[in-house]
Order: structure tokens, then C-alpha cells, then sequence
């Protein structure tokens, strides 16, 4: 088997004035191909294990490796948000560009791409996810759904080799979240889904876990119902 | 209080432009690019709370919060504020374009002086930072209506009475802005210390 | 036109994968997420349209309006004001706003000026038309009062017709490409993009006050509470800060903005440009003829 | 049977701007005791029924009764909100003030109880829902579960005669999730809980209903796994 896209060793974490770590000799692995959905009661650390692997936060000690390479400082992890696409939450916290092309187009320009090869892969990347015709629509008048397709569309974009979705499903209609299941299975990139619902990681992830203060303990999710 | 559009003279309105233009220019020096979202964000937030209406006996007045915005962003206060009037202009044509400058110049400078003048009492916690905070949503607006009587006495001797009506106006939202800054800052010190940092460096 | 046009791409998009054809069927027409249908006052009422107005280069708008307001503000006499106001009226034909709207924002944006009604012609010196005890209106303060009321209400209506038909966003593209300063732009944008998100969270809090009992009085107990309010919005919005720009930071933000805005300029620019020239050159003519007689 | 709590007669209610009513020709009661369960898609119209309720919308045409008392005005719908509680779907969205006991004190004070009467209701309300300890916790601090059962005390401290409650268990861990069941089991108050988990409802609902545009439709909702 090949090296692994994400590694995580002996890592612990504790917020800033909190007394329990969330993280403790927490120990973790993601390998090529891989379509894990993360599971677990509020506050175990889902969210928390997304961002120390973006560098949004900084572990206490231990190590992280990503795409084979140790990441430590700031700096490091330049690199690894070009390679790896987070998914926030909130769609509303992702998209701050005032039109829905300039938002697509944010990360290839930052990757330095010319803004004529930018606005190509916002428009490609937008037609592969069916968002056709919302290039000129304006971020904050989007629906709900609507926002969480093109913030999806602005992680695709920086073409990333490794997906991290954090709770995708909230907030999303029937349809969308049809639609979302259906992108996610045509995608051909490992992806770690965070949701608690195990409905949507049951049609999604291949493999799914439960993340507890050391470790990630692989779980079975019963199948939806359709 | 806005100004509307063609009453201040030639000259009040190419001094508030030029003073605005000074204030603007200082404020986006102090602003790095990394902090664009933060002073944006709440920027609108002061935009919104500006639709609170609180009632003040049988009359609604609205918020205008300039020496809490002034506490939290200091220099920066003064381009955040002419990115508000401007929307405020667009969105609602409340103030105006040519009046811009001088709109920006006494909602803006109240905000700076007020964070100097103030920063010092706000440091101390207790009763001096209490009194402070209070001090200072109250005099930011003492100084917003001064210079808006100010401009319009500059313009012509004719608009003193309209001055001195507009200043009168003015004591009530005084008393009311003392007092919910001084609820913001408790409520802010309580909750988000980190935000009143700015009061520090 | 008018809005950012973009060189290239739009043919890649339709010969892209758009088979799926389950998801495209008006999709965007639908609003599924009840929250967000709250009626907004931010809203760009004006900003929606096709007419003649709405089609032109945003830049030739704003350049024409901004001499246009400059030269109504310091005009002194009635000649060039009316002209000015007629000149304005032909931009809102040109623009066709819905009238009804139009005049209620100016009913509104007027209060100011008729509090100058009420005091200007009572306090102007000069010849009394009208006495009633120790107070005397004069004819100068009636003339001043009516030549301010013009000027304001011509600068407004231009400003309707010709900027607030821009929507904020290409304004702000606009701006830019006018050598505006760059931070002051992405300023105007990202304060117009959270604005509205905002502006829900406010009306969701209003209606938890409202449920629970709260009606606004002139006590503190209101005023503690609409405090708690203003600063829960504060807050919450510093915190969201932290959350776009660490999204920002994940998409490769290292402090430089890229700009994608180009706009170009049409024949019609042109002829507006051609004929609001010798309108403004006309306007002053009248300034500083009728001045100098 | 006694009067019904609340009776919707004829309602129709369309979003601004929206070509399709929500409710067209809509009937609906509840009677006192009830603990109903509303069930349906997103968008059916659930949340909005609610909002109908409290008059945070107001319908196009039909009737509201509210305790027998027709309800038409923003003026009528005051002592209706004095007597019946709306839990909000977002616990964020409902909590506002800088701590907890402050925050469950507000309506109280509201319906006009003097301060030392509306810190003891809230203080009772918040033991009676074992949330002792945290009156002077920081609100925006505390987790999402507790921040719903805070929500929850603030509502409840108002003493409503019914409680409407909009997806309570949304972002819910499991065991939040219990307590709230015991909770809502032990109250002695009619409800109505909109709701797409069935297994929430089951324990919680003795009916359960199908919101259509025309009127609520009885269903049978399996029993929990419990």
C-alpha cells in the first residue's frame, strides 16, 4: 500500500483555557483512495481534527504528515492548503466574494494561475457540479443548498487531492443533499467526511469511525434505508 | 444625524472631503490586508445595529454607536464609517455624494478622538472602565452633533437656530448611547475580551 | 454589459459535463431554506432593471453623477438648479424606476429639509412677506429654502437614476477600476457581502425578543436589552471574521486580492458621454452667466 | 373536549416573492394535552406553521385562534407569546443575553415580574431542567446542547400553557438528546414538536402528523427502538 495522504503521531491537542485535551497521543491515518466518514458526539473533535490537519489550529505536540511531508510551522502549511480542500461548516463563512465566479476563481488565482486560465477552471469546475449560469449571481442572495454547491465548487477548484468535509449536510434539503451524495461518488479523490448523520455517510463513505481522544475506532454504519 | 445634499457651502463641503480623504488615507495605512475581513464584518454589524430604533420617550432613534466603533477599530474607524455612509447613501440615499466627506468627517473624527481620549480610563477595569465606556458613546455623539452645527454655521449665519435645534437633538441620543455602550462593553468584556485588545496596543 | 464582463470560458462550460440533467432544471429559481426569505430593507430596489441606464458602463455613470452633484452643490442660482433638476428628471425617464418607490424614498430622504422649511424662512434675514407676532417669514429665507430643496432633490433623483442602479457589487468593481484605493474596494465589497447575512441574524434575534415578551420602552431594562443585541451581533461577527479568513487562508490567500473585473466600453457609452458633456457645460454656462448678470 | 389551543381556520400563507403558498386553504388544531409531532420534508411548511402561531408571519387570508381568542394583529399576538413558548430551531438565534441567568430572567421580567421574582422563576426553571451551576456561566460559551436546554429554560421560565418546538434535536448528542426526551415526558403541558426524526418522535409524540398545504395529516410513526 502506498504513503499514507495523512498521518497523524502521538498528536495532543487542548484548546486555550480548556482543561481536557480534545486530542491525547491521538493516533491516525488516511491512505490514498481512502473515503472515511468520521463519527462522534458533539464536541469529540471532528471539527478540531480538520483544522489541525489545515493548520487552523496547533497541536500541543506530536506530528503531522501530510502527503508524506512533516508540516510544523505556518509556513509549511501553505503547501498543504493547495493540496488539501476543507469544507467549512457554514457555506456563509467560505464564500466572501461578492459574485459567485470570483469566488470559484479565488483559490486558482492564489495557486497563480492568469486570471483568463482562472476564470476557465472557476467555469469547468462550476459545470462539472451543474451550477451552469450562476457565475454572475451574487454570493449572499444564493439559497442555502445553493451556497454549500458552490462553496464545494471553490474547494474543487484548487483541483486538491484530498477532500475534508465538515458536517455537509447541515442545513441542506432533501435534494441538495441528493445531489451532494451523487458529486461525492463521482469524485475520483479520497475524501474524510465529518457528519453525524450516519444515513449520508452510510451512501458516501466506505469506511467510517468514531473519534475519540486517542484514536479513530473503525465502526460499521448500517446502510440507508434506500 | 445626515446632511442632505445641497445645503452646505462650496467650501464646508471641499473641507470635509479633504479632511475625510486625510482620515481615510491614515485609517487604510493602519489596515493590513489580513485584517480587510475582520473590520469589514464589523463594520456591517455597526451598519445593522445602526437599524436598532430605540424608543426615547414618543420618538425612535437610531443607533449610531461611532465612539464604541472608534474604541474597537481606532484609525480604521474612519474608513469603515465612509464605507457605511457610502452604502447607506446607495442603499437608502440617506447623506449623499457630495456631502460624503463632511457626513464621514463628523461621525469619523469623534470616533478617533474618542478612542485617545478615552483608551486610557477603559485600561483600568471596575468603575473607571464602566465610566469610560459610558463617557465615551456619550461624547462621541456630543462631538458628531458640535461638528454638524459647526459645518452648518460655517455654511451661513442663517442655519444657527437649525444648528442649535440640531444640537439640542442631540443631548437625548447622548444619555442613550452612553448608556448602551456602556451595556456593549460590559457585555463585550464578559464575553470576548479579545475584542476590546485593540484598547491595549 | 456593464457588469464584469469575463474574456473567456463561457463556451467551456456548456460543452462541460452538464449531463446530469436531474440537477440542473431550474434549481436556481428555487429558495428552499425558509429563513432566508425574510423581506430585506437592504435590498437594491433600483438595481434590478434593463432599461438604458441600467445598460451603461458603470464607470461613464459615475464620473457624470459625481461632476454632476459637485456642480448642483455649489450652484447658487435658480436657473441652473431647475435646469439641473430637469436634467436629472431625464435620467429617471431614462432610468425607468417605479415612480412610487422613487418619490417614498425621497419623502423620507427630505426630512431633513423640511425641518429647513419649518426654521430657514423664520430666521433668514430680510424682507418680511408675512408677520405673526415677533415672528416674520422673509422672502430671501423662502428663496433660499426652495433653492436648497431643488439642489438636494436634483443631486437625489441623479443618484437614483444613474448610481443606484449599479448594483454594490459592480460599483465596487467600478470603483476600483477608477483608482480607487484597492483596500478601500475590497472594504466596500466585504462589508456589502456580510451585511445581508447580518442583517438575518438581527431580524432572527428581534424575533426572539418578540416571543419572548419584550416590547421596547423608554427604560433601561430596553435599553440593556437592545445593547445586548448590538453587541451579540459584535460578537458573533468577530468570530465569523476568524472563520473567513481562516477559509481564506485554505484557499491560498497570502495577502494579495486578485481582480477579475473588467469592463468595456460600448458605443452607447460614448453618446451618453457625448451628451451629458455640453449638459454639464450648459449647467455651468447657467451658474456663472446668470452669476455675472 | 374542551376548546381547542390553538385552531387555524382557511389559512393561506405564500412567502414574499414566492409563486406557490405554503398553505392554501389550511385547517389545523390542537387541543389541550396534545403532544403532537409534525413531520413532512424541508420546506412543507413546518417551521412556518410555527411562525404562523407565534405571528412572526402573518397569513394572507383565514383565521388564528389562539385559546379561543381570534388573533389578527401584532397587537393581539403580545399576551399569545406571553402564554405560549417557541423553541427555535437554532439555539443561537434565541440566546442573546451575556449569561445564562440573565438570559432565562428576560421574560420574566418581560411579563412584568419584579427582578428578585424573575431570578428565582429562573433559577427554579434552570433546577428544574438540572441545569444548576450555570447561572453565571457565559452563554455564547457553552456547548450547542446546552445551549438548546438553556433556549429551553427561557422559554419554559415564561410558564407557557404550549410549547412549540422546531427541530429540537438538531446538532444534539445522543445524551442531550435523552435528557431533552425526559424532559419534554415530564412536562405537563401540551406540544407540538416539528421534527424529521422519527425515533425523537416516537418517544416524545402520542400523534404524529403529515403537514400538507391543506391541513396536517394523522400518521402512524413506528415506535423507537427502545
Amino acid at each position: 500500500m502506498s504513503e499514507p495522504l495523512i498521518e497523524l503521531r502521538h498528536l495532543t491537542f487542548a484548546y486555550p483555557g480548556s482543561p481536557q485535551p480534545v486530542f491525547q497521543g491521538f493516533d491516525f491515518q488516511l491512505l490514498p483512495g481512502q473515503r472515511l466518514g468520521l463519527v462522534g458526539p458533539n464536541g469529540c473533535g471532528k471539527t478540531t481534527l480538520l483544522h489541525l490537519i489545515m493548520g487552523l489550529l496547533k497541536p500541543q505536540a506530536g506530528r503531522i504528515l501530510v502527503l508524506g511531508q512533516e508540516v510544523k510551522k505556518e509556513k509549511d502549511f501553505v503547501p498543504v492548503r493547495q493540496k488539501v480542500g476543507l469544507l467549512f461548516q457554514n457555506a456563509d463563512d467560505q464564500l466572501f466574494c461578492p459574485t459567485v465566479l470570483e469566488d470559484v476563481a479565488f483559490g486558482p488565482l492564489n495557486q497563480g494561475k492568469p486570471p483568463g486560465e482562472a476564470i476557465r477552471i472557476a467555469r469547468e469546475t462550476m459545470a462539472s457540479l451543474g451550477l451552469e449560469g450562476f457565475a454572475e449571481r451574487v454570493t449572499y442572495k444564493l439559497s442555502g443548498g445553493e451556497k454549500k454547491l458552490v462553496a464545494l465548487a471553490t474547494v474543487l477548484a484548487m483541483q486538491p487531492q484530498l477532500l475534508l468535509l465538515d458536517e455537509p449536510t447541515t442545513g441542506l434539503d432533501e435534494r441538495t443533499r441528493h445531489r451532494l451524495i451523487h458529486i461525492l461518488q463521482d469524485l475520483d479523490i479520497a475524501y474524510l467526511i465529518a457528519s453525524h448523520e450516519r444515513d449520508f455517510l452510510a451512501h458516501t463513505a466506505a469506511e467510517c469511525c468514531h473519534v475519540h481522544p486517542t484514536c479513530c475506532q473503525p465502526i460499521r454504519i448500517n446502510p440507508g434505508k434506500k | 444625524m445626515h446632511i442632505s445634499e445641497g445645503v452646505l457651502s462650496p467650501a464646508v463641503l471641499a473641507g470635509g472631503a479633504g479632511l475625510a480623504a486625510v482620515g481615510t488615507a491614515i485609517g487604510l495605512k493602519k489596515l493590513d490586508y489580513e485584517a480587510i475581513p475582520r473590520v469589514a464584518i464589523l463594520s456591517a454589524a455597526f451598519f445593522v445595529a445602526s437599524l436598532i430604533h430605540v424608543p426615547v420617550g414618543p420618538v425612535g432613534l437610531h443607533l449610531v454607536l461611532n465612539g464604541l466603533m472608534g474604541l474597537l477599530l481606532g484609525w480604521v474607524a474612519v474608513p469603515a464609517i465612509l464605507i457605511a455612509l457610502l452604502l447607506q447613501a446607495l442603499l437608502f440615499q440617506f447623506g449623499g455624494l457630495t456631502v460624503l466627506g463632511v457626513n464621514t468627517v463628523t461621525m469619523a473624527a469623534p470616533a478617533v478622538i474618542c478612542f485617545y481620549a478615552f483608551r486610557g480610563l477603559l485600561r483600568r477595569p471596575g468603575t473607571p472602565a464602566a465610566v469610560g465606556a459610558f463617557a465615551c458613546g456619550a461624547t462621541a455623539i456630543l462631538l458628531s452633533g458640535l461638528l454638524v452645527a459647526a459645518a452648518l454655521i460655517t455654511t451661513g449665519q442663517a442655519f444657527s437656530k437649525v444648528a442649535a435645534l440640531i444640537l439640542a437633538a442631540h443631548i437625548p441620543v447622548m444619555l442613550v448611547e452612553g448608556v448602551i455602550t456602556l451595556f456593549i462593553y460590559l457585555f463585550l468584556q464578559k464575553v470576548r475580551p479579545e475584542m476590546l485588545e485593540g484598547l491595549y496596543a | 454589459m456593464g457588469r464584469a464582463s469575463v474574456p473567456a470560458g463561457r463556451s467551456a462550460a456548456r460543452d462541460g459535463r452538464s449531463t446530469n440533467l436531474w440537477l440542473s432544471s431550474n434549481f436556481s429559481e428555487q429558495a428552499n431554506d425558509e429563513e432566508d426569505r425574510f423581506l430585506s430593507p437592504l435590498e437594491e430596489p433600483f438595481s434590478a432593471g434593463a432599461s438604458p441606464a441600467h445598460r451603461l458602463d458603470p464607470r461613464g455613470r459615475i464620473v457624470v453623477t459625481a461632476l454632476f452633484a459637485v456642480l448642483m452643490a455649489v450652484a447658487q442660482t435658480y436657473a441652473a438648479t431647475l435646469a439641473g433638476l430637469a436634467l436629472a428628471l431625464c435620467c429617471l425617464a431614462l432610468a425607468r424606476l417605479p415612480l412610487q418607490k422613487v418619490g417614498l424614498r425621497l419623502l423620507v430622504v427630505n426630512s431633513f429639509i423640511f425641518l429647513l422649511w419649518f426654521v430657514l424662512p423664520l430666521t433668514y434675514p430680510g424682507d418680511a412677506v408675512w408677520r405673526c407676532g415677533p415672528l416674520a417669514v422673509t422672502r430671501q429665507g423662502l428663496v433660499y429654502a426652495g433653492l436648497i430643496t431643488l439642489k438636494s432633490n436634483a443631486i437625489i433623483i441623479a443618484l437614483m437614476a444613474l448610481i443606484a442602479t449599479v448594483p454594490v457589487v459592480t460599483l465596487g468593481q467600478a470603483l476600483h477600476n477608477l483608482r480607487l484605493p484597492d483596500k478601500l474596494c475590497h472594504l466596500l465589497l466585504f462589508t456589502y457581502r456580510y451585511l445581508y447575512v447580518l442583517e438575518q441574524e438581527y431580524h432572527r434575534l428581534i424575533q426572539a425578543l418578540k416571543i419572548r415578551g419584550f416590547r421596547p420602552r423608554t427604560d433601561l431594562h430596553t435599553y440593556r436589552t437592545y445593547a445586548y443585541l448590538a453587541a451579540m451581533l459584535l460578537v458573533r461577527s468577530y468570530d465569523r471574521a476568524e472563520c473567513v479568513y481562516q477559509a481564506m487562508l485554505c484557499r491560498g490567500f497570502h495577502g494579495t486580492f486578485y481582480s477579475l473585473w473588467r469592463f468595456s466600453w460600448q458605443r452607447r457609452d460614448g453618446v451618453f458621454l457625448g451628451a451629458a458633456t455640453p449638459a454639464l457645460a450648459a449647467l455651468l454656462y447657467l451658474e456663472w452667466g446668470m452669476r455675472l448678470m
